[in-house]
């Protein structure tokens, strides 16, 4: 206890994208496991999904880490969106202003619908 | 009611997993204050923020450093008082980044400026250390 | 680690109504070394109870006073530290009713006793208030 | 805040019995309603049934309550018993070795079926 209980995030692959799994709360102490992940897929030149699904709390770390992603990806020409996005998530990501930026999929089946 | 009372002090050592701890603190009170769970996971964020800016600008990572949450409850607004320990800041620079600029860093700023009514930085008076007040006014929504 | 470390440190004024901030923060704490749900909830339930004597037999409830607790992480066991400040009480009185007498009270020091590992009960130095020292040993179940 | 923010418990009427529900924390500043409630019933001559499905945590207070229940129903001869205990409010009554005491009934549809 006080150490870093290390979380472990699933990786997915679908429909040619790694799927990074994000779950609980990402913060300052989760969030740094969040973006070696992250942009690991996206230096082997994986698009990226991120799912959100699970994410009860994300701190402006983790929105940070998210941001990384997009950029990275933007710079090493793969695609980068975020995909099951929950209600938390979401509040967080539009207090940042970043629910237009970043390319978010209401699932993973329907990958064409992007949500505005 | 109409007068002050102190509802909880928390003090936590300067380290990111007691962040946690930290909002569970806030989320408890500010869910018995009556609040939404919006309004409540959003002062969450907000003073989860403050707490991370002190580790990593006011403390620099140094996890010896320890920090007091004061949650102040003024019946018809929440006070959140943090205070830390650590060599006094520039309160200048305490800013977010414009947000038509997109860099991962300079949102928790931002969170808290958004979030709460009104945020105020000092230097207590003995020199050493720095508080950040935030209030919150209260809608049973 | 092997070394003892403060995890958290809470202030509550001695009300009722607060004592759900003090299980809020020892469910957190305790969840997060790693225990199994209902170990966690026996231990929020012991202290409770440590806190609800304090209201109820240590400040009799005047709602003035004020608790604190601290959670030390001392790798195998947690050790939690409740603190009043009222008259030093007599440490003598402080035991369970025998359980096979049915009488509504009585209950709270045989719960503390039945979830904790250790119990020691002292008067500060200071000559003034109350301490009560509970320890969980700690198993990752 | 820092006022009581009295809790609600709802009464029902089940087979001749009151159901006194009681929800949410059951503790120092909470029992003593739920408590009111219960003692009013059988001062009342009702059989009182407690429900407990709903008890996310109840402490020494709530369960003497419960013991003062029992007690003054057995004074006013009618009769005292709980249902639909949840897990966590079973897990003080055991420890409170009280779940032999009080007649413990699985649900409102089967009372003939006492829990031991
Ligand atoms: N408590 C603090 N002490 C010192 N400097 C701070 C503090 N909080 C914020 N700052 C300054 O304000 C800047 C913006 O903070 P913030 O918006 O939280 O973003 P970030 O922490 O990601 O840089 C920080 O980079 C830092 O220079
Ligand atoms: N913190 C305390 N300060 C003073 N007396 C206490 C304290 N805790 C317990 N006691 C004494 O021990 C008795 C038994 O306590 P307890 O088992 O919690 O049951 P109850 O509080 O229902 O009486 C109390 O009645 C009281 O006399």
């Amino acid at each position: 206890m006080g150490e870093l209980r290390a979380v472990t995030y699933k990786i997915t692959q679908h429909a040619g994208y790694s799927v990074v799994h994000l779950k609980g709360d990402v913060d300052l102490s989760t969030s740094p496991i969040a973006r070696k992940l992250i942009l690991e897929c996206i230096e082997a030149k994986h698009s990226v999904l991120v799912d959100l699904s699970e994410v009860a709390y994300i701190d402006s770390s983790g929105v940070a880490s998210l941001v990384e992603g997009y950029q990275l990806a933007k710079t090493n020409g793969v695609e980068f969106g975020l995909v099951n996005v929950s209600q938390a998530a979401l509040d967080v990501l539009q207090l940042a202003r970043l629910d237009t930026v970043f390319p978010i999929h209401a699932s993973l089946d329907d990958l064409s619908k992007v949500m505005r | 009611m109409g007068k002050k009372s102190k509802v909880i002090e928390t003090r936590i050592q300067a380290k990111p997993e007691q962040l946690k701890l930290l909002r569970g603190v806030v989320r408890d009170a500010v869910h018995m204050s009556g609040c939404s769970d919006k309004t409540v996971e959003r002062v969450v964020l907000a003073v989860n923020e403050a707490g991370m800016n002190i580790i990593q600008h006011a403390y620099k990572n140094n996890p010896e450093g320890e920090i007091i949450l004061e949650i102040i409850d003024n019946d018809t607004e929440l006070l959140f008082r943090v205070t830390d320990f650590a060599e006094p800041v520039d309160i200048n620079n305490i800013k977010p980044r414009p947000l038509d600029k997109l860099r991962p860093g300079g949102l928790g700023t931002h969170f808290i400026n958004e979030i709460m009514d009104e945020v105020v930085y000092s230097i207590p008076k003995c020199g050493v250390g720095n508080q950040v007040v935030m209030k919150k006014t209260i809608k049973s929504d």
